[in-house]
Order: C-alpha cells, then sequence, then structure tokens
C-alpha cells in the first residue's frame, strides 16, 4: 500500500483541479473593467461550468485568478486578509499596487509550489483604476490591459489590434466581453459564461453573460463537404 | 537563449497548454529526499550588451520579456540604475531580476541613510558587482540559482575610469571592455569586439571609441539581434554610465533592411 | 516625587502606590539634559535641527552628527542617550525598510512613528530591560504632506506643527509657538495651513539653537540641520553648507540685536 | 552594600536619569593604563603605556591589528576588549568577502558600540569594561574613535582614555590644532609626549614599556621605521612597533626635546659591573638575543 510520504506531490498536483481558463481586466478613465469565462476543468472534465473566477481582495480590489484553484484560492485567501489587517491596522485601504505585491511575493517565494497565474486590478484614491499581472513563477508587470490563463494566448492579436487608449465603461466592457467570448470559443479548457466587474471609486458592479447569449463571431457558413440538408442514397 | 517552457507532459494535463513550472525533485520521491527548487525560468528577457567607450561605459537591452515563445510584455525596462555611478543590464528570469532590484534598492537606501551620518561614499560599481558574484555563486550552491546574467556597467571614481563585467547564474564572472550575454555573445559580441578594436587595437591601448561611434555599433548589433534572435523585438534602450552619472535613453528602435528579399523565388532553382 | 526611595520607583514592571511608573519618569530625566533637538513643519516640507553639545574641544568638526536618516523620505533628531539613539535608529530602519519590502511602497512618517512608538513602549513593560532614554522627532514628507512627530520614552507620540525636546524645550517652545501663531494670523481664516517655507525654517530653527543654548551658556556646540523638501529632491538630507552659515550668521546677529535690547 | 538603591543593575534609572552601572563601568576603563590616540590629514596613531604584573611577567599587550585598515587601543578589562576585537574582525572579514570593500572605520566602530548599547539595556547583562580607540583609514581618509561601555562612538582628532589620561589630554587640547598638517615623525613626538605626561613621577618612556601604532604611508625622510621588518609599513597599513621595534621612534623623540637619545637609565638596583655593561650597550638586548633590526616581531601579522 502506498504510505502517505511515498506519494510524489508532482503527480497529485498534475491531477488536481484546474482553471484552464481566460481572464482579463482592461483599466480606463476612473476604474477597471475586469473579467473571466466559468469553466473549471480535471484534464478534460468541466469538473464546474459557473465558476467564479473574480475574486473579492478588499473594497475596490479584485483578482482573476488562473492556474490551479486550490492555490489561487489559498494565495487570495491570505491576501484578502492581508488586506483587512492592513486596513484596520492602517486607517485606510491598501493601494492596488500593495495588493499586487502581496500576491506577488506569495507567488514568487513559493513558486516552487505553487502554480498560480493572477491578473489583480481595482481602483485606489492614489492612481485611479490600474491593472498587475503576476504571471506563473511569480514578477509583477503593470499594464494598460492583461490577459491570462489558456485561452488568453489565442486573444493577444485581437487585443493588440482593438485596444484602444480613452474608452469609457461601455466600450471597455464591450472590449473586454467580446475578448473573452473569442478566446472561449477557441479554449477548449475555458468556456461557460462571462462574468465580469467594473470597479470605479464608486461602485463595483456585476455583469453577466450566460453561455446562451455569448458575442458570436464567425464560425463558418456551413459544414464544407457536408452533405446535410441532401437526400443520401440508401443501398439496399 | 532561455529553455522553453515545459511542453504539457502529464496524460492528467493534456488540454493544458499554458506552461507549469517544472521542478525537478530528488530522484527519491520520499519526502525527506533532496529539496527541490524551480530549474527553469518562465518569463525572460534575452541579450544584454555592453561596450566600453571614451566617456564611459553604455550597455543597451530591449524591452522585452517573454513567455517561452510568447512576446508577453513589450514594455518592461531591463536597465537597472543603482545609486549614481552604476547601471545593471539583466537578462534571464524576470521575477528573479525583479526581486534583485528589490534587495539591492533596499540595500543602497540604507548605505544612503548611513552616508547622512558618516558622509562615507556610497557601493562603487567594483563593490556592487563583488556583492553580485558572491550572492549568485551562493546560489547556484545552493541548488536554487538566481535565474540570470548580468552586465554591471559602471564609473569608478578613485580610479577615473570606465567599470563593465558579467556575472551570471552559475556564478561566472569576468570582465572585458565588450560584453553580452546570450543570443548576444555569439551574433553582437564579434561586431562589438571588432569596433572596438579597430580603434583601441587588440591590446586596447589606442583611443576609444566616441559617444557617438559606440552608440551606433550598439544600435547595429540591436539590429542584428532583433534579425537572428526569435526571442527580440526591435525596441530597445541604450544606458550610458559616466563621470557625470547614469541616463537612460527613451526607446528606439533600429532602421532595418528587407527590400533586398523582394524579388528571392523559392529555395533553389526555381525562377518565378 | 515623593515616593523617591521607597522602592517602588526601582523596576519598570512596578507601580508605585498612587500609579505612576517611576522608571519612565526618571527615563524623561536623561532627556532633560541633552542638546536641543527641534522639527519645524512648512508648507513644503520638514526641518530638523539639533543643538549638538561638544563635551571636548578634540571632538572632530561636523562629526558624530545626532540627527539620522530612517529612510530617503524620513529623518528622526533625537535627544537623550546616544547609544540608545542609535538603538532606535536602527529599529525604525528595519521597520521602514520591511514595509517597504512587504507593500511596495514607503512608509508614511505616521505609520512608521506608530511603529516606533509600539517599540519603545515595549520597553516600559518589563523588568528586563529599562526605558529608552530617548525622546524623538521624527519628520518627513510622504502622499499626505509633510509630517512631524515626536515619541517620548513612556511611547506616548503626537503629531506637531513644531516641537522641541532637551534641555531649554521650554524656551525654545515660546518661540516656536510665536512662529506657528504669526503664520496663522497671516492667513485667510479656515485656511490652517502653513504657509512658512522650509528655506525661511531653517533660519528661525537655527535662530532658536543659538537663542536656547545662550540661555544656558553651556559648552561649545555646532548647528546641525536637516530637511526634507523640494529643494532636497524631497529626500531627508543636511542643509547645504552656505544655507547653513548664512543661516548661523543670521542667528548670530539677532541675538546680538536682541541682546542690544535688554 | 550599594551605594545607593540604583546602582545595583543596569537597568534601572536614577531619579536623576542616570544610569550607575554604566557609569561604574567607565570607572572601570579608567583602571586600565592610558593610550592615546591621533590622527593628520594623512595619517592615524596610536600611543600606548604597556603595564606589567611584576619581574616575571611579560608586559601586557594593548594594541589589536582588526585589519588592514583597521586597529585599536585598548584600556580596562582585557577579556571583553578581545570579545570585542574578534567581533570587529569578524565584520571586517565580512565587509572585504561580500563586498571587496573594507569597511568603513566609523561603522565598524559603530557595530560594536550597538552591542555595547544591548549591555545597558538588558537585565542580567553587565556593560562592557573596556574603552576602545580606533584608528583606521577609509575612502574618507584616517579616523580616530573613541569607543565606550556607554554604547557610544565618538570620532576625535586626538584623544586619550585610561589612567591618568587626563594629563595627556591637556596636553592634546593645547597642541591639536597643530596635529593636522603634522608629518608623521612630528605626529609621533607629539604623541609621546602626551603619553610622557601620563607618567607617574618616577617613570620614563622605554622599549618595555611603549608601544605605538602606526596607518598611513610611512615616512620616507627619516628612518622611525624600519620597513624592511615591516610589509605592512611598507603598504601603508597598519602597524605596531614595540620594544627593539620603538627605539628609533623613541630617540628621535627625544632628540626633539634636546634630551639624550638613550634616555634616562633606569636606577632600581644599584648596576652590577655585569649589568651595567649591557645597560651601556642595548638597554633593551637581553644577552644571547640576536641584534637590533632582526629580533622584532613582526606583530601586524603581514604575511
Amino acid at each position: 500500500m502506498a504510505n502517505i510520504h511515498t506519494v510524489d506531490i508532482t503527480r497529485l498536483k498534475n491531477g488536481e483541479v484546474n482553471l484552464g481558463t481566460s481572464i482579463m481586466a482592461v483599466q480606463f478613465d476612473g476604474g477597471v473593467v475586469i473579467g473571466a469565462d466559468s469553466r473549471t476543468t480535471t484534464g478534460s472534465y468541466i469538473a464546474n461550468r459557473v465558476t467564479d473566477k473574480l475574486t473579492h481582495i478588499h473594497d475596490r480590489i479584485y483578482c482573476c485568478r488562473s492556474g490551479s484553484a486550490a492555490d489561487t484560492q489559498a494565495v487570495a485567501d491570505v491576501v484578502h486578509q492581508h488586506a483587512q489587517v492592513y486596513t484596520s491596522v492602517y486607517g485606510e485601504p491598501p493601494t492596488v499596487s500593495t495588493a499586487a505585491s502581496l500576491f506577488e511575493k506569495m507567488c514568487y517565494d513559493n513558486k516552487d509550489q505553487l502554480s498560480a497565474g493572477i491578473i489583480v486590478a481595482g481602483w485606489d484614491k492614489e492612481a485611479g483604476g490600474s491593472v498587475y499581472n503576476i504571471p506563473l513563477g511569480g514578477g509583477m508587470f503593470q499594464q494598460p490591459w492583461a490577459i491570462g490563463g489558456s485561452g488568453s494566448t489565442y486573444v493577444y492579436g485581437y487585443c493588440d489590434a482593438t485596444y484602444k487608449e480613452g474608452w469609457n465603461e461601455e466600450e471597455t466592457v464591450q472590449f473586454v466581453k467580446n475578448t473573452l467570448a473569442l478566446a472561449m470559443s477557441r479554449d477548449g479548457s475555458s468556456g461557460g459564461c462571462i462574468r465580469m466587474c467594473v470597479i470605479t471609486k464608486d461602485k463595483v458592479e456585476r455583469h453577466f453573460i450566460p453561455g446562451n447569449e455569448l458575442p458570436r463571431f464567425w464560425e463558418g457558413k456551413e459544414i464544407i463537404g457536408s452533405m446535410s440538408g441532401q437526400k443520401v442514397g440508401i443501398v439496399a | 537563449m532561455w529553455k522553453q517552457p515545459a511542453p504539457a507532459n502529464s496524460s492528467f494535463n493534456e488540454y493544458n497548454t499554458f506552461p507549469l513550472p517544472q521542478t525537478q525533485r530528488g530522484q527519491s520521491s520520499h519526502a525527506h529526499g533532496p529539496v527541490g527548487h524551480t530549474q527553469q525560468p518562465l518569463v525572460t528577457g534575452t541579450s544584454v550588451l555592453g561596450l566600453k567607450y571614451d566617456k564611459g561605459v553604455m550597455i543597451a537591452a530591449d524591452n522585452l520579456a517573454s513567455y517561452g515563445s510568447l512576446a508577453r510584455f513589450r514594455d518592461i525596462q531591463r536597465l537597472h540604475p543603482l545609486g549614481k555611478h552604476t547601471l545593471l543590464g539583466v537578462a534571464g528570469d524576470m521575477s528573479d531580476f525583479q526581486w534583485l532590484k528589490k534587495e539591492l534598492d533596499a540595500l543602497l537606501r540604507e548605505e544612503d541613510a548611513l552616508a547622512l551620518t558618516d558622509s562615507h561614499p556610497s557601493l562603487s560599481p567594483k563593490n556592487i558587482y563583488e556583492l553580485l558574484s558572491n550572492l549568485f555563486y551562493a546560489r547556484r550552491s545552493k541548488m536554487n540559482p538566481v535565474w540570470n546574467a548580468v552586465l554591471v556597467g559602471g564609473w569608478d571614481k578613485v580610479k577615473e575610469e570606465s567599470f563593465l563585467a558579467y556575472v551570471d547564474l552559475l556564478g561566472t564572472t569576468y570582465s572585458a571592455p565588450t560584453l553580452a550575454t546570450g543570443f548576444g555573445a555569439h551574433l553582437a559580441q564579434p561586431l562589438l569586439r571588432e569596433a572596438y578594436e579597430a580603434k583601441a587595437g587588440i591590446d586596447g591601448e589606442g583611443p576609444l571609441l566616441t559617444q557617438e561611434e559606440a552608440e551606433k555599433v550598439l544600435e547595429d548589433c540591436m539590429k542584428v539581434l532583433f534579425y537572428r534572435d526569435a526571442r527580440s523585438i526591435n525596441k530597445f534602450q541604450i544606458a550610458t554610465i559616466t563621470s557625470e552619472g547614469v541616463t537612460i535613453s527613451d526607446s528606439k528602435s533600429a532602421d532595418t533592411y528587407w527590400k533586398f528579399a523582394e524579388g528571392l523565388r523559392g529555395y533553389g532553382a526555381q525562377t518565378q | 516625587m515623593t515616593s523617591i526611595g521607597t522602592g517602588y520607583d526601582l523596576s519598570v514592571s512596578t507601580y508605585s502606590p498612587d500609579g505612576r511608573l517611576f522608571q519612565v519618569e526618571y527615563a524623561n530625566k536623561a532627556v532633560e539634559a541633552a542638546g536641543v533637538a527641534i522639527g519645524l513643519r512648512c508648507k513644503d516640507g520638514v526641518v530638523l535641527g539639533v543643538e549638538r553639545l561638544l563635551h571636548s574641544k578634540l571632538l572632530v568638526k561636523g562629526a558624530n552628527r545626532r540627527i539620522a536618516s530612517l529612510d530617503e523620505h524620513i529623518g528622526i533628531a533625537s535627544a537623550g542617550l546616544l547609544a540608545d539613539g542609535k538603538h532606535l535608529t536602527r529599529r525604525a530602519r528595519e521597520e521602514a525598510s520591511s514595509f517597504r519590502e512587504n507593500y511596495n511602497s514607503p512608509v508614511s512618517v505616521q505609520i512608521l512613528s506608530d511603529r516606533i512608538s509600539a517599540y519603545l513602549q515595549a520597553y516600559t513593560c518589563y523588568g528586563s530591560v529599562r526605558p529608552f532614554g530617548l525622546s524623538s522627532i521624527i519628520g518627513g514628507v510622504d502622499k499626505t504632506g509633510s509630517k512631524l512627530f515626536c515619541i517620548e520614552p513612556s511611547g506616548v507620540y503626537y503629531g506637531y506643527r513644531a516641537v522641541a525636546v532637551g534641555k531649554g524645550k521650554a524656551l525654545a517652545k515660546t518661540e516656536l509657538e510665536k512662529i506657528v501663531n504669526k503664520d496663522l494670523e497671516s492667513q485667510q481664516s479656515g485656511n490652517v495651513e502653513s504657509s512658512l517655507t522650509c528655506k525661511q525654517a531653517i533660519d528661525e530653527v537655527a535662530r532658536i539653537i543659538y537663542l536656547v543654548h545662550d540661555d544656558n551658556k553651556d559648552k561649545e556646540f555646532e548647528l546641525e540641520l536637516t530637511w526634507i523638501c523640494e529643494e532636497s529632491g524631497n529626500k531627508h538630507a543636511l542643509v547645504p553648507e552656505e544655507l547653513l552659515k548664512s543661516a548661523e550668521e543670521k542667528a548670530k546677529a539677532a541675538l546680538e540685536e536682541g541682546m542690544e535690547e535688554d | 552594600m550599594f551605594r545607593n538603591s540604583y546602582d545595583s543593575d543596569n537597568t534601572t534609572f536614577s531619579p536623576q536619569g542616570k544610569l550607575f552601572q554604566v557609569e561604574y563601568a567607565l570607572e572601570a576603563v579608567k583602571q586600565g593604563s592610558a593610550a592615546i590616540g591621533m590622527r593628520s590629514k594623512t595619517h592615524a596613531i596610536l600611543l600606548t603605556l604597556k603595564r606589567s604584573t611584576g619581574e616575571l611577567a611579560t608586559y601586557q599587550k594593548k594594541l589589536i591589528r582588526i585589519d588592514d585598515h583597521v586597529g585599536v587601543a585598548i584600556a580596562g578589562l582585557t577579556s571583553d576588549a578581545r570579545v570585542l576585537s574578534n567581533f570587529m574582525r569578524q565584520q571586517a572579514m565580512r565587509s572585504r568577502m561580500t563586498y571587496g570593500r573594507a569597511i568603513p572605520v566609523g561603522r565598524i566602530v559603530q557595530s560594536i558600540a550597538d552591542r555595547a548599547q544591548t549591555n545597558t539595556q538588558e537585565y542580567g547583562r553587565r556593560p562592557y569594561g573596556v574603552g576602545f580607540l580606533v584608528i583606521g583609514q577609509d575612502e574618507t581618509g584616517p579616523h580616530l574613535y573613541e569607543f565606550s561601555p556607554a554604547g557610544t562612538a565618538f570620532e576625535y582628532y586626538a584623544h586619550s582614555i585610561g589612567a591618568r589620561s587626563q594629563s595627556a589630554k591637556t596636553y592634546l587640547e593645547s597642541n591639536f590644532e597643530s596635529f593636522e598638517n603634522a608629518t608623521l615623525p612630528e605626529l609621533i613626538n607629539h604623541g609621546l609626549s602626551a603619553l610622557n605626561d601620563t607618567l607617574q613621577q618616577d617613570k620614563s618612556l622605554s622599549l618595555k614599556n611603549t608601544s605605538i601604532a602606526i596607518i598611513g604611508p610611512s615616512d620616507s625622510s627619516s628612518d622611525i621605521e624600519n620597513i624592511k621588518q615591516s610589509a605592512a609599513a611598507k603598504r601603508g597599513n597598519f602597524r605596531v612597533w614595540e620594544n627593539e621595534g620603538v627605539e628609533n621612534l623613541l630617540k628621535a623623540w627625544r632628540r626633539s626635546r634636546g634630551e639624550p637619545e638613550d634616555g634616562p637609565q633606569e636606577e632600581t638596583t644599584p648596576p652590577t659591573a655585569e649589568q651595567s655593561q649591557s645597560v651601556e650597550g642595548s638597554e633593551n638586548a637581553p644577552q644571547g638575543a640576536p641584534a637590533a633590526g632582526t629580533t622584532s616581531e613582526d606583530v601586524t601579522m603581514e604575511e
């Protein structure tokens, strides 16, 4: 019988629940829009089709999680706790940069143990809306827009071609929605619904796009070479 | 130059298309076996070039942080000033680079605080280089390397001469009037040497390149690297370190030439 | 202090019957013997000044400074046991540095003062230690503007517009109050922010230190001035030599003028 | 038993805000024999008066090399000095190993001052019972510091500690303005004059009781230092001259004062014929010892 001490942790980790994901955050004048798909997989089985990957860290700070569900939840919980302590000790909320640094420190210091790719975004009174990308292995990169998770690789080109500075809230929400829909349509590890969140000085507002109402793009008119709609001769 | 992210390798993970850190653990899977550490960089920067010229030293690096073959962050700076007369140009893992920046900035901040009391000069480029050499060697000896190759450029105020030296994740150290890391060591170093020796001679006794000449050589090298290094982009910065201090240029790009290929046909005998 | 010698004043972990901690009060006595230290908050920054008493003429000029840096943007001027001052400075630097490490942003003067105060307080709780014989002025500029605090041996701290500790602090405080009041009067009602600039403040601080020193008729001294303002790149730095010299000249002139009036 | 109720431990303030245990520790420093330190623009030197506990004992060394660029003179409890100077050596080596930098003098002194401060604030410890004069040279030039058990470190142009050091201080205070631009021989002569002032009436400076440490280039225009014997002297590093090594320095000093070069002869016991012979020669060379110039140990531990 395999005793617990001889279990190879890497094999164990490979079997765990992953957020093979599409996540995104975009800054606009006065705030940020964050978004994510809702699919959680173990291998090719969809363990949860309505996951919420937009995680509350503080009043005006959220993160989008990708990678191991267990790891990213644990890290987010710890940072959430830090942020609460920070507020009660120092009498003011942490900045987005500070929250991102707390994430970064955990991800970097434990890079051997974690698979976590996190986007931290939110609003603070010093910087307004801001977005920080913390990829696997740590490191902290501030960006006007960030995408992450397995689905993101399919939509870099779309984002580069589409993103413009100076959008308002509505335009930004539209951009996030379209990008995620495109990523989800090409990435088997992403899918389900789109969850979004607008964070500004005055509000944290959720948006939900059900899986049957996703924006649709070119999907091909017909099945080429198919005989659907035609009579097929039946050979006796 | 830096290894690719790990391929999706496990049967449990066959639909994962993003890289996971590959952790190399001891042969035995025993819980008390050797401690494993990350053996691979994830977000990486490519070559850094360094060149001594008549007024000091120049260091160049592009603005890209790659994620495997993905050009993930195209607006990051890989040149980091330390105090008034030292600058690092860093290739390799960008999270380690950011860690290194934090550590060194904290150290220099402490030095500055002490200097208010005793007016002692801060750490010289040589001192910082020595520290880095020890740090990199110690970490690789713990099987937990700081995954970078670093060029240290500086101005030695006592000797009144420029400083340029290399240290990498293995603790390897050397110094020369022209230096390059990674792909640059193969592609740019010969060009830098050629330009340097054309004026200074093999012994370096002759006159050094002027500011304009040095900048031109570096820009040419960055262009060659853009042509031939698949992890580079045509957007880079050049830092100059002189007795006056450190200046880092705005991002710029080299003029590239592709027109010659217009009439090219096929891959051999084909003519149309 | 009627309880002196009754045995209730030997340890910091013992209250006297009337609820006092005599060891903390005695620690304050160590502060009163020290050369005066002054902090003055201005609209564009903070000025710190110290009357560095010279116990020997063999001491190197300009050395043995009593004002130290805690971070780029925060300075500390202490009065009391010098060695305790170095101890506290070292600790405060560690706090400032760890804040940066954890939160990726410079510590505010208020938060750092709070942490230092907690550290001092711990030395008033246990019989195994003694309190710091030290009062410290912490001044700096952060995202909330220019800030000034003074921490006493008990760990108690307050924010100030202007503050003085050490020998002759009463006279110094009177002078500082005059400056602050004049500053307030010259402003429109409702506006409570200072209109004093650091450049003006260094002259005032120098003048007060010369005045206080003259009042004590003490041993020789050297004037030590630092500031944090735009001219110093918003970093804690020594006041440039020329400005220090001119402030000293003016202070001496003011002193002579004052004598003629008497 | 105690002088007052506030002096029995180091964690108790007196009502006047004094720490009696620290003040008593300062008394321990005064029990030690005198040490003097001085600096010029180019040099820093230490001069000490060594004591011997009796005819059969050697003279207690009072100068300790820390590194090429730092050395100390001690007064007080020798064993405490050993602990602190070893700590200084570690600090000095650490700086050289990690940064390739000679540790700044002020900072190495502060490192032991910080340690000493702890011993004045935590119960169950006693303050160190030793004072140091530290000389050194760094990127900001030569320095002289005094370290005291109170946990303080002050920088001086010239200073003296230990028994009867006040007499030396009086000399230094009236002469220190000329030290800044003094040559090495001039500086040493001033130092020996100051040291001489700390002696009791019937004593004089001799090869046995005088030791001198120098940091800075040796003086090429005089032969007061035997460079052949000391690689440290050649390089301007910390070196100690004592016994035969101090002979030329003492002679030069006596000449400068217009005294006989060989100094006053000791007259504790009436010289026998045999002894008087050796006294006529070199007071210090015992029979059978190699001639001066080859005997002196290189106490700086150079190579």
